[in-house]
């Protein structure tokens, strides 16, 4: 029993903790708040990596809130998924911050940063919860927090767009959270548990009993969620929303936010329904269908966009897409593609949402084609643009290309050569919108602010450069991560 | 006419929702799934174990008080994002 | 609101009000209600008094440091009182399993944490309250006139 | 099944039935009205929908509410699903006040509370 | 007896509903909405849950209302 054992109620409860002083310190410390912070989320991370190496050692293990067994108390469970999603979910974060501590101060009035740090932190510790709770009512508390505190990093910028796209994403998360405390309140009148293993052992004996119910709560589930995640048909709010945004707010809801939903709607898919609901109902061809359509209409609203940061968040869409694709082929290796997705997409679209930011910061430009030339007066943010460019399109080694073989490689294992199709075509069309940026930037003539752009301070280069050298660490040494990701797909198909 | 189809959409759930309905446990009954061991617990040694007399606050600050502590944090994360839009503007 | 049946009638109620809510934050663990509840009560007669003089009246008895305090102490004590079972032995959250005396049930101090991290949640619901609604009233008025 | 069993069987969930109709009014008040208060509302409608039928699931006829008697040997109904409720509330006030300043602050701007007015003002703007 | 109370309070909830959903005057839906709650408190203590009938009473007919009039004053009262 030492502090060890404790971690993971500590990792989310210290930035809990350091939010809740972060108003005190904006009052009467203001110099304090950075490093709180920082120091925060770096706690978490590290917190995470010793996570994963106990669970990597020692295999998955549970912690009890308050020493209450699970039926009673409330349980965390750290397996290889939770485990991969915390240390995505904190990393990312923590390089993100770093370049906001500089790039906030010109986006914000300069007293909101403190309030900006609680939203942040409250942000990124419901989605450390999320990843690691084991227990459904929980995991609506720590969504609702996500909810509220992601709209909250979007209304703080002091721009009407920004209000009303926060406006839109909360009253459509509010029904999101509607239709999943439904659904929980359907689960639990037919199996009388809210932990997800006990859930799961009582379901079978209740699908028997009262079919309807679990089929509601299914349907209200995969609503509510995929709102929340915005999956293709339920995205109207996400484009506004992380376009308007702060550029780390941005990052954080692109690569994180949206990502941590998909991952509960796969737990609560995989580890707690039966398998013989697969059967019953075509639920895993309804994501399927979903998702190839969301690859597909994403990419091609995103070639249409003129604003940089609206394309990024266009392009979201068709990447949410594939990580829903990888997780409902129900098939090993499209299971590991798809987590592994989620974690190289967190990394690349952060670095392009930052990259964006960068040159936004430097130029206030934020017209595609107004950006010609930019690579020869901003290297660092556009050679950074440059690898998350190929990275989506899936260029052989960047971190990109290992997650898309993998889908491709399940789709094909499975049989399902249409979906194969489809991946390859949205990576042509990934290169039809994010080539040319990239040929322009080096090959156009700077003129007007592209020409003469503010210096970017060493702090928001530094992050940039760190998640392109991830990019190509993780496209040229896969193995690092990929065994994690596959013993999670193999943890989830009961293998 | 997209009003129309709304409607639609509307009743359809709801119509879904009543097939639902009637399929349920009944209302009110002692043996419903619901009433397992979790109550069972909570009502007989809540007094032994939290030293609560209300049993509804042994659970919500004892049994399952990180939800509480969630809660809480809801609270704050709200009056965060509140006061940060009305000071931002 | 310069109404002078609703300043004398709030005038004698509001004190009720305060004490009935103290009354349901106290006895969370005896009777129905509990932090939040009694929080809200107490909040809301805040308020009351507050709308029936003037706004500058109640921004007196609790001025915005008080209640940014107010704010954050109850989060924290509630993670404070989580953290002091972890070093007691036990885990998060832990009250009877880390030795903290239960006391005699239905005595007004029993129950161990529960008492604390109630009184600690109904400061923050109350304060919550009455900061929304002041900055709901009142936050945009300074702002109106560069706006 | 006849329509008397279904009337029977409605009337014994008449609580888990008027939820629904309420969760799908709210619902309806949410999505369609284009007043973002009445938006607001609407969403605190369904969220009490939820919680009726939640609160209702707990319920054992003859039971006494969860406060106990030492030594007294009561029914009493199902502690948890209240228990949850509690935390619901909370949250469905939370989200209420910060849409609320969030209107507030998008009347300041735009100077209506109509969401198509505010897509036709946004749309006047960009182009 | 209980059935009928039962019934009469159910049928109000939905009637102040769709009310809400149908008056113009945004003043009138709120205070709708308060009766709503305070009927909703009633009908929990119906369902034994008196922790739950309080909260509501407290939070949603009294805190909400009130945050929602502070919204309406400051923005406008019709439609």
């Amino acid at each position: 029993m030492s502090a060890a054992h404790h971690l993971p109620a500590l990792a989310i409860v210290v930035p809990l903790v350091i939010a809740y002083l972060m108003p005190l310190f904006d009052r009467w410390r203001r110099g304090w708040c950075t490093p709180a912070a920082l120091a925060a989320l770096g706690f978490s991370f590290a917190a995470s990596l010793v996570m994963a190496w106990q669970v990597m050692t020692h295999g998955p293990f549970s912690y009890q809130m308050g020493n209450w067994p699970p039926p009673w108390g409330i349980e965390l469970y750290i397996d290889y998924l939770a485990v991969f999603t915390a240390l995505t979910m904190t990393g990312v974060s923590l390089i993100v911050l770093v370049y906001g501590s500089r790039d906030l101060l010109h986006e914000l009035k300069p007293h909101l940063l403190g309030w900006y740090y609680t939203l942040y932190l409250l942000l990124i510790a419901s989605m450390v919860g999320m990843a690691l709770t084991n227990d459904i009512f929980n995991l609506f508390v720590f969504v609702e927090i996500c909810a509220i505190a992601a709209c909250g990093i979007i209304s703080i910028k002091e721009s009407r767009e920004c209000l009303e796209a926060a406006f839109k994403y909360l009253v459509l998360s509010a029904l999101g959270s509607g239709c999943l405390l439904l659904a929980i309140a359907l689960l639990y009148m037919v199996t009388g548990h809210l932990n997800f293993t006990f859930i799961a052992q009582a379901l079978p004996e209740a699908m028997r009993l009262y079919p309807n119910n679990i089929l509601a709560a299914l349907a209200l589930l995969l609503v509510g969620m995929g709102v929340k995640s915005a999956l293709f048909p339920l995205h109207v709010w996400l484009p506004d929303a992380h376009s308007s945004a702060p550029s780390p707010s941005s990052a954080v809801l692109s690569g994180l936010v949206i990502k941590i939903y998909a991952v509960a709607l796969l737990r609560i898919l995989y580890q707690v329904f039966p398998d013989s609901i697969f059967e019953v109902t075509p639920v895993l061809t309804i994501l399927l269908v979903m998702s190839s359509l969301a690859i597909i209409v994403g990419s091609m609203f995103a070639v249409v966009q003129e604003d940089i940061k609206k394309m990024l968040a266009y392009s979201s869409i068709a990447q949410i897409g594939y990580v829903f694709l990888g997780f409902s082929l129900m098939e090993i290796s499209a299971l590991t593609g798809g987590i592994l997705h989620m974690f190289n997409h967190a990394m690349m679209k952060a670095m392009l949402f930052l990259a964006a930011g960068a040159f936004i910061y430097g130029t206030g430009v934020r017209r595609l084609s107004d950006l010609k030339g930019i690579g020869l007066t901003m290297p660092v943010p556009a050679a950074a643009f440059t690898i998350g460019a190929l990275a989506m399109v899936g260029i052989p080694l960047t971190n990109g290309f290992i997650s898309k073989w993998f889908l491709v490689l399940g789709a094909l294992r499975g049989g399902q050569t249409f979906f194969a199709v489809v991946i390859l075509i949205s990576s042509l069309l990934n290169g039809f919108y994010y080539l040319p940026i990239i040929v322009n930037a080096y090959f156009g003539e700077p003129q007007g602010a592209v020409a003469e752009p503010k210096r970017l301070p060493r702090l928001m280069q530094a992050p940039l450069v760190i998640l392109g050298f991830g990019c190509l660490l993780f496209g040229i040494f896969p193995s690092l991560i990929i065994g994690l990701a596959s013993r999670a797909g193999q943890a989830l198909l009961g293998m | 006419m997209r009003r129309l189809l709304t409607f639609f959409l509307l009743v359809l759930i709801a119509l879904a929702l009543t097939v639902t309905v009637l399929e349920m446990p009944t209302f009110g009954e002692a043996g419903n799934p619901t009433n397992n061991e979790v109550p069972q617990r909570y009502l007989e040694q809540s007094i032994e174990e939290t030293g609560a007399l209300n049993v509804i606050a042994g659970i919500i600050i004892d049994y399952r008080g990180f939800d509480t502590l969630g809660e809480a944090t809801v609270l704050f994360v709200a009056i965060a994002a509140a006061l940060s839009t009305l000071k931002a503007h | 609101m310069e109404d002078l049946i609703v300043r004398y009638v709030s005038r004698i109620v509001v004190p009720f009000v305060q004490l009935f809510g103290l009354y349901v934050v106290f006895h969370g663990h005896l009777s129905p209600g509990g932090g939040f509840s009694g929080g809200a009560i107490i909040g809301a007669s805040m308020i009351l008094y507050a709308l029936s003089f003037n706004l500058a009246a109640g921004t007196k008895k609790v001025s915005h440091d008080l209640s940014l305090i107010l704010e954050s102490s109850g989060g924290l004590i509630y993670a404070g009182v989580g953290l002091a079972a972890i070093f007691l032995g036990a885990n998060f959250l832990g009250n009877k399993v880390a030795g903290i005396p239960l006391g005699t049930p239905g005595n007004l101090f029993s129950s161990g944490t529960i008492m604390i991290i109630t009184l600690g949640v109904g400061i923050k619901v109350a304060s919550t309250m009455i900061t929304l609604f002041y900055s709901l009233i009142e936050g945009e008025q300074k702002t109106d006139e560069h706006c | 099944m006849n329509i008397a069993e279904i009337l029977l069987r409605l009337h014994q969930n008449s609580y888990y039935f008027f939820a629904i109709i309420l969760f799908v009014i709210g619902f309806h008040t949410m999505l369609t009205h284009n007043n973002l208060i009445k938006k607001v509302i609407g969403m605190n409608i369904m969220d009490t929908a939820i919680f009726l039928f939640f609160v209702s699931i707990g319920y054992i006829r003859g039971g006494r509410a969860p406060i106990l008697e030492p030594g007294a040997d009561h029914l009493y109904v199902n502690p948890l699903p209240s228990a949850l409720i509690l935390t619901g509330i909370v949250v469905a006030v939370s989200i209420t006040a910060y849409a609320l300043s969030l209107i507030v602050k998008l009347y300041q701007h735009y100077g209506t509370i109509d969401a198509e007015e505010i897509i036709r003002l946004r749309g006047g703007e960009t182009s | 007896m209980t059935d009928l109370l039962k019934y009469l309070l159910l049928t109000f909830l939905v009637v102040c509903a769709v009310s809400v959903a149908r008056t113009r005057d945004l003043l009138a839906a709120v205070i709708i909405f308060t009766a709503y709650s305070l009927v909703m408190a009633i009908v929990w203590q119906l369902l034994a849950s008196p922790d739950i009938a309080i909260t509501e009473a407290a939070i949603g007919a009294g805190v909400t209302t009130l945050l929602l009039l502070a919204a309406i004053s400051k923005t406008r009262r019709y439609e």
